[in-house]
């Protein structure tokens, strides 16, 4: 299991080095893909390797040891903030770095650092194996996918600076720091790793290097480094404390009172990571970043380091006030980022508040914790990473073919993209036609919220009710564009043929791994996520799936039936089977209606955004202000240890 | 069976009618006459329409309004043409912007006499066309 | 920024008449109108070059058949002052009489499509039980429900007698009573005052601007009514006309609720002062062929309504122009209309109370 | 017609608070032009307004009402075909209807209208249907009807 | 007797009963409006008559979408009677009135379109409430599905009088009456034309009516949950409530949707949401 562990971690960051040298795109590729499938490979033992699915827990190989390893990354690190924030000018971002390293000198040089506990500097359980599988698998999927993707990218805009080297050296490099953080156990072992992925990422955002992309880059980096601030505190917490470093430890049960200050400034770590209100804003922002980076570092893997730490905290939070208010941090994250997708017309953004609010739900499932909850918040973090995954693949896809990422100009899309359609389809219902996970969780939540006494079981419950209705208006929204028709010329027909095979790979590998998953939907929770909840709340054996053959058909033919359907259509020669209404005026070709003046005119058809009813900036403003008020409250409430 | 003798729903459109038969039109809807009582809905839109009501003759602008409308009815249809300018023009048939009466343009199949027509013999009229409906519906089956 | 465009008409069912607009919409709110008519265009005032002047009064009150009665009496009223011809009084008075119910009759019918409009059905359908004993009274005094042909060059073809009248007097205020509810109805309901209040305000200085005339005018406190000017018979009743001042939808609505009743009240004074008595001289035939020309105003249901004739001599009129009501309120509507709700549109559209086939002809 | 002064007095009365109540346009056709049943009478000849009419002509009459003493004030020019006149609806914004409408039946060219529909009012079938050209031709077939007609009616009574 | 029995039963008796609703509401509405109105099995007819004539197509994914809506509407009402969890019921019911939006929506045509859209307003004002309501029925009884309500000991309607209050208001808006018919008109009088089934026409109206039927059947199923001790009590209190939108839909105006969202999303939270604070507070 070691080696393996030290593989997943260092066969990625060599292949990122090894990308840095190489220019010739057909040797890019070749190897970014025979590495993927190694990595993929690597994951997949890793799973298979993992026995009764015990928790285990191991340190490095014979003869590697730590050493001032950390502390050496971490100062590389940090002189690389500083170098970058010198060059933009920026004040910040060196504080903060410069913050996390006095903390790790002065642990160092006083000598405070505890002894490591060789064997058990790696966890891995039924949680870690999720991770690594989606991390192995969708990264991979992401990574070849941006190998087509990068090209037409760089096509569509030539006035950025091509640097494909470093791009996928980062994608590299970021999946073998995310592999060491999701089975680290040790918290200074997990911060390094935490701060490479900070860092991936904000380069990444960064990757077109203009004035507007670089102030979200430093958005994202002010925001999680602040994050990796409250890590280092909290690791500083808990060695004044003379307590443990070793987080299987940490989390066995309800923390005392005398560890809950270093647990709050871990709980903000994680809702900075995870993106939740107050700090959202640089998720939004990470959107200018080309679409595989936002599939695969803002929705399906690094952003759920935050929750995946949050959950693993979970026991210890539970029940306490700490736990309460970031629960209701995370939903009232959920119940606001739904609302403002309402008015918002950019469809990486809406993609970008649906994920800040899937991770609220699991933020929410986790700061309350029982069982059930937990069990929901794993499943929302599986469907998501595929189903989301897919849908920025997707949109990245449209992107480079129609240069837009307007929400209103993917009308017809069925008609122009009709396979692309069907899998954007798939991505949606993964999202959330009933039988999908995602309402799947969210009903075994609803159940779970009706067992929690007071008043919060009540205002859990209206902030769900709500927020997931809210969701229904904007994927409604998206769907009509994308199921429209009308005739369609033959070079809008040509189009769909120049995307490449790589996008065609990872695309339909996704969708299929999302219609996998809903089809052993019963499996995977009586397998993995069950009995991860119950060993995880030492909980006794229960099933947490109601499903009764009827629902599980329906689920079926709903799942399906969309896609099914659009693919079927778009079959059909002849989009324009007779003219809509149009109020007795002429309709020629399928959307050109005459017009008052004489001449005729095509249709075009507006969403509507709640103007006048949501204001959606307004409605973030106020979230923001709510969950600093609650973060700021559930910081005091750790701090004095309830 | 056939049900369309007891569902006709009309759709009416004002030609170039001097709103004296769109108004009795209308009037047939309301309590006095009420022509729901034989299952009579006015829909506004020809795609949910039996029987097209035209009230006005024909002119230079609206013809070709008048062959989208009846396009976008579903068969089997019935044109009813309301009034007298709807049957021939009427007093305004001299006029240089009117065509002339409404099978100018399309087949009608019942004529309402009157200036303007009356609310009984327009109702009249629309059973006559229920009658042409169950024909056509006949003859395509 | 992409935006929603409605093909508005000219098949409609918010309007029996083809209106035409292009709405440019965003949400819902209406940033752009383009409106358009001429789908229902005769060419009517060309009729005068076929149709002998005496006849022409026929082909005149077929201009609408909401407000047709007024149509051939302000054709009538122009040829008189062309030809010098004196109508007898009585005849004046039974002009009078028949130009308000039908006021009243039009008011109605507009406030059941108003009501139709936004929703509130039964309004609709009493608004429209109460229009029927309106062309009751039409039909058993002139023979016509929408049609009437009573109006001569000179005076009127037939007489109503006194019985006839005190029970005509009798059944509208009857009628005055029961319309006093429904008018409740529309000036209180909450979802009315929803739909109507404050949507499509036009000001007072606007309603000025844009020239508008009639109720749409008083409706925004403007007092213009051509009947002040106390011609036809008019100066010997007692009259205020009705305004308000709040400008919107719900203003308009109550200003035309205040006519009815208003124009019931007329119908009783001009019955009261009218001279009494059978077989009293109804019409004095013009001699000869008209020449000259005249402008006449007459205050219509929607509005004022301006006539010019002028003739040559000859049986034919050289010229007949209608300058109708709701062609000079249209501006006003294109102007309300950018701006409000797509759900204002049918509102403020049918508070203008338009007759495409008036502006038209 | 005298543009500026024609404009200073619209704005004058624009300024009085005069509203537009109507732009009239009469086709001027001479009197020898054959009308339906013409037989001008004695009297009437003498007042005729047509006489002073010069060949294909067009009168126009803006005319602007008072709501407060209900007087009417006209304007009244008489203009050819090819003279170009301006546009109102820089003071009456309601005059954009009536200058659409006297172009489109009239054939006048009006310049600067506010909302130009470009002859797309009423797209009618005759086009231009009252013009000089139009009004002739429909009296003159009007006549020759009716004079075939009573010739028709002559024969038939001859042989009865 | 065996909840399949029921649902069987559901899916075949729906349509009788939402259609002969559907003849009543008419027949009410005419009276209300001093007319005779139309004889009690017109809705019938109409069905009739609409599945005998010819449909027009815009496009290929109507008639399957269409038939989605009616599908997922019976199955809805099935598996409400059947005993399925009423929360994942709540789920499945937004997804079948998704369908019908989607139907109209994939028209790409502005009078259909713009009903699709207004309908998802609808559907975002309506979600929450029944969601809570569901979720409210079950905290109170304690069961999880239909027939577990009606078998509980406890009352419900006593304990959710604020719920039933708010579902009286929602049930407007999915009984399409006034004020809150804004995506659809049956008298098409009204700035959408017929909204958004303006393209749609024959046999695919006949699905919509159809689904509207259902809607209708499991909206009384709903009614009989708050009076679970006595059936006959709760189809009484929804002939009632049934009245009461009647009668509103006579008397009022077509709200516009910024109030139909705004007033629906209030009655939802204070309303239901206070009778669920109240119950977790009490409980």
């Amino acid at each position: 299991m070691s080696s393996l562990i030290v593989f997943l971690v260092a066969f990625p960051l060599v292949i990122g080095a090894l990308l840095l040298g190489v220019h010739s795109g057909k040797l890019r590729n070749v190897i970014v893909v025979l590495a993927g499938l190694i990595v993929a490979g690597a994951s997949i033992v890793t799973a298979a390797t993992f026995g009764n699915g015990n928790a285990l827990f191991f340190g490095l190989p014979n003869g590697l040891t730590l050493g001032q390893g950390l502390l050496v990354v971490e100062v590389l690190m940090a002189a690389f903030v500083l170098f970058v924030s010198i060059q933009n000018r920026r004040v910040l971002a060196p504080i903060l770095v410069l913050g996390q390293l006095a903390i790790s000198f002065y642990l160092e040089l006083a000598g405070k650092m505890p002894e490591i506990d060789a064997g058990r500097l790696f966890w891995f359980d039924r949680l870690s194996m999720v991770m690594v599988l989606i991390i192995g698998i969708i990264g991979t999927l992401i990574c070849i996918h941006s190998l087509g993707y990068m090209r037409d990218y760089h096509r569509s805009s030539p006035m950025i600076k091509g640097r494909r080297t470093a791009f996928f050296c980062l994608l590299f490099v970021f999946l073998g720091s995310m592999f060491g953080l999701v089975v680290s156990n040790y918290l200074p072992l997990m911060l390094v790793f935490w701060e490479i992925t900070t860092l991936c990422s904000f380069l990444l955002i960064g990757y077109t290097r203009t004035e507007e992309t670089i102030g979200y880059a430093f958005d994202a980096l002010n925001m999680n480094m602040l994050g990796g601030l409250a890590f280092s505190g909290a690791i500083l917490l808990l060695i004044n404390g003379n307590q443990t470093l070793d987080l299987a430890k940490l989390t066995s049960g309800p923390a005392s009172a005398a560890l809950l200050p270093a647990l709050a400034l871990l709980c903000l770590a994680g809702l900075t990571k995870a993106a939740q209100m107050p700090f959202s804003r640089w998720l939004l922002g990470a959107m200018y970043a080309p679409s595989p980076t936002s599939a695969l570092l803002h929705s399906s893997t690094m952003v759920k380091a935050g929750v995946f730490l949050l959950l693993r905290l979970s026991p210890a939070i539970a029940g306490s006030d700490l736990g309460t208010m970031v629960a209701f941090i995370g939903m009232l994250t959920f119940l606001f980022v739904s609302l403002v997708g309402l008015t918002e017309q950019n469809t990486k953004k809406v993609l970008a508040y649906s994920t800040i609010g899937s991770l609220g739900l699991i933020v929410g499932c986790a700061g309350l914790g029982s069982p059930e909850l937990i069990w929901v918040g794993v499943m929302i973090i599986i469907f998501h990473a595929l189903a989301k995954g897919l849908l920025f693949l997707v949109v990245g896809t449209i992107e480079n073919r129609f240069y837009t990422k307007d929400m209103e100009n993917f009308d017809t899309l069925l008609s122009r993209l009709p396979l692309v359609s069907a899998l954007a389809l798939v991505g949606i219902a993964g999202m959330f036609i009933a039988p999908f996970g995602v309402v799947v969780a969210k009903w075994t939540a609803i159940r779970a919220f009706l067992e929690i006494p007071g008043w919060q079981g009540a205002a859990l419950l209206v902030i769900m009710a709500f927020g997931s209705s809210f969701t229904i208006f904007y994927w409604g929204k998206l769907l009509i564009k994308v199921l429209s028709m009308k005739s369609v010329t033959e070079y809008e027909r040509s189009i769909q043929k120049r995307i490449s095979s790589f996008e065609w790979i990872a695309e339909i590998a996704l969708a299929a791994g999302v219609l996998a998953v809903t089809f052993f939907l019963a499996a995977i929770s009586e397998q993995v996520v069950g009995p991860f909840a119950l060993a995880t709340f030492k909980g006794t054996s229960q099933s947490f799936l109601h499903v009764e053959p009827v629902m599980l058909a329906t689920m079926i033919v709903a799942v399906l039936f969309l896609p099914v359907l659009a693919l079927w259509a778009s079959r059909h020669e002849n989009y324009n089977m007779s003219d809509f209404y149009a109020a007795g005026r002429p309709v020629t070709n399928g959307n050109v209606v005459g017009m008052a003046l004489g001449g005729t005119r095509a249709v075009t058809l507006r969403n509507y955004y709640l103007e006048g009813v949501v204001n959606g900036q307004l409605v973030f403003r106020a979230g923001t202000t709510i969950c600093a008020a609650l973060l700021i409250a559930a910081l005091a409430a750790g701090m004095v240890g309830r | 069976m056939s049900f369309f003798s007891k569902s006709p729903w009309i759709l009416h459109y004002d030609a170039s009618s001097c709103n004296g038969c769109d108004i009795e039109v209308l009037a047939c809807l309301t309590p006095l006459y009420d022509v729901e009582r034989f299952g009579v809905v006015n829909t506004g839109n020809p795609k949910h329409a039996d029987i097209l009501l035209i009230t006005g003759s024909v002119n230079e602008r609206n013809i070709d309004i008048i062959e989208n409308l009846y396009r976008q009815m579903p068969d089997p249809k019935v044109v009813v043409a309301v009034g007298a300018c709807a049957c021939s023009g009427g007093i305004f048939a001299r006029a240089y912007n009117i065509q002339g009466g409404i099978d100018k343009v399309l087949p009608v199949d019942v004529y309402v006499p009157g200036c303007a027509a009356r609310p009984e013999s327009i109702i009249d009229g629309v059973i006559k066309g229920i009658g042409a409906l169950e024909m056509k519906r006949k003859k395509s089956a | 920024m992409k935006r929603t465009i409605i093909p508005f008409g000219p098949q409609h069912p918010v309007l029996p008449e083809p209106l035409v607009l292009d709405l440019i919409l965003e949400d819902e709110r209406v940033v752009d109108a383009v409106p358009t008519i001429g789908y229902i265009h005769r060419g009517l005032e060309m009729m005068v070059e076929r149709v002998e002047y005496t006849e022409m009064g026929f082909v005149a009150e077929r201009i609408c058949g909401i407000c047709s009665f007024m149509h051939g009496m302000g054709y009538c009223v122009s040829l008189e002052a062309i030809m010098n011809v004196e109508v007898p009084e009585r005849a004046r008075w039974l002009r009078i009489i028949w130009a308000e119910i039908s006021r009243v009759q039009s008011h109605l019918l507009w406030l059941g499509l108003g009501a139709d409009a936004f929703g509130f059905e039964n309004l609709f359908m009493h608004c429209w039980r109460m229009r029927e004993e309106i062309l009751d009274i039409f039909e058993k005094t002139t023979g016509g429900r929408i049609i009437h042909s009573v109006n001569r060059i000179g005076g009127v073809k037939r007489d109503v007698s006194d019985a006839e009248l005190a029970a005509i007097v009798v059944k509208l205020e009857e009628l005055g009573k029961a319309f006093e509810k429904t008018a409740n109805v529309f000036g209180k309901d909450p979802s009315i005052r929803h739909r109507l209040s404050g949507v499509g305000v036009l000001s007072a200085d606007d309603a000025r601007a844009v020239d508008a005339v009639g109720p749409m005018a008083r409706a925004s406190g403007v007092v213009m009514d051509t009947r002040l000017s106390g011609t036809y018979g008019y100066d010997q009743v007692d009259f205020e006309p009705v305004t308000e001042t709040a400008g919107d939808c719900l203003a308009r609505v109550v200003v035309r609720m205040r006519e009815v009743q208003q124009s019931i009240g007329l119908v009783r004074q001009a019955v009261e002062k009218m001279p009494k008595g059978e077989g009293m001289p109804l019409e004095n035939k013009p001699r000869g062929n008209p020449v000259g020309e005249t402008y006449t105003r007459l205050e219509q249901p929607r509005g004022e309504v301006l006539y010019y004739v002028k003739a040559n001599g000859t049986k034919n009129l050289e010229r007949f122009r209608a300058r109708t009501p709701t062609f000079a309120n249209i501006p006003a509507m294109i102007k309300l209309v950018r701006g409000c709700d797509l759900a204002d549109v049918p509102n403020i559209i049918l508070t203008i109370d338009p007759c495409i086939s008036c502006t038209e002809r | 017609m005298d543009r500026e002064a024609f404009l200073a007095r619209v704005g004058e009365y624009h300024k009085e608070g005069r509203r537009l109540a109507l732009i009239n346009v009469t086709t001027l056709v001479p009197a020898a032009a054959p009308a339906h049943g013409a037989k001008p009478e004695a009297a009437a000849t003498e007042a005729s307004v047509g006489e002073t009419a010069a060949p294909d002509q067009f009168e126009i009459t803006w005319v602007f009402e008072n709501d407060k003493d209900a007087t009417l004030e006209k304007i009244r020019e008489q203009v050819g075909p090819a003279d170009i006149i301006p546009s109102i609806s820089e003071f009456f914004g309601a005059a954009f209807l009536y200058e659409n409408e006297i172009h489109e039946l009239f054939g006048l060219n009006v310049e600067g209208i506010n909302l130009d529909l470009q002859g797309q009012l009423y797209k009618t079938a005759t086009k231009v249907p009252f013009s000089h050209a139009a009004v002739k031709a429909r009296l003159e077939a009007l006549a020759a009807k009716t004079a075939a007609a009573a010739e028709a009616k002559a024969t038939t009574e001859a042989k009865a | 007797m065996n909840p399949i029995v029921y649902a069987v039963l559901f899916v075949l008796l729906a349509p009788v009963f939402g259609g002969l609703l559907a003849g009543i509401d008419r027949i009410a509405s005419a009276r209300m409006q001093s007319r005779v109105g139309p004889p009690l099995l017109q809705p019938f007819y109409d069905l009739g008559k609409l599945l005998q004539k010819d449909a027009r197509q815009v496009n290929p994914l109507v008639e399957p979408l269409l038939l989605g809506h009616v599908g997922f509407m019976a199955a809805t009402g099935a598996m409400l009677v059947g005993g399925v969890d009423l929360i994942f019921v709540a789920f499945v019911f937004a997804l079948a009135a998704l369908f019908l939006v989607l139907a109209a929506g994939t028209v790409n045509s502005p009078y259909s379109f713009t009903g699709a859209e207004r309908e998802l307003v609808v559907l975002l004002a309506a979600e929450p409430f029944f969601i809570l309501m569901l979720a409210a029925i079950c905290k109170v009884t304690d069961a999880s599905s239909y027939q577990g309500v009606l078998s509980s000991a406890v009352m419900v309607a006593p304990k959710l009088p604020g719920v039933l209050l708010a579902f009286t208001f929602v049930a407007t808006i999915k009984l399409r009456k006034s004020p809150f018919d804004i995506s659809t008109s049956h008298h098409a009088h009204q700035e959408l034309v017929s909204g958004l089934t303006s393209d749609m026409s024959g046999r695919l109206l006949a699905y919509v009516e159809m689904a509207h039927w259902y809607e209708s059947a499991i909206l009384a199923s709903f009614v009989i949950l708050f009076f679970n001790w006595s059936v006959p009590l709760g189809l009484l209190a929804f002939a009632v409530i049934y009245a009461a939108e009647v009668l509103v839909d006579n008397s009022t105006s077509r709200a516009k949707w910024q109030l139909v969202l705004r007033s629906t999303w209030a009655v939802t939270l204070l309303l239901a949401g206070g009778n669920v604070l109240a119950l977790f507070l009490l409980k």
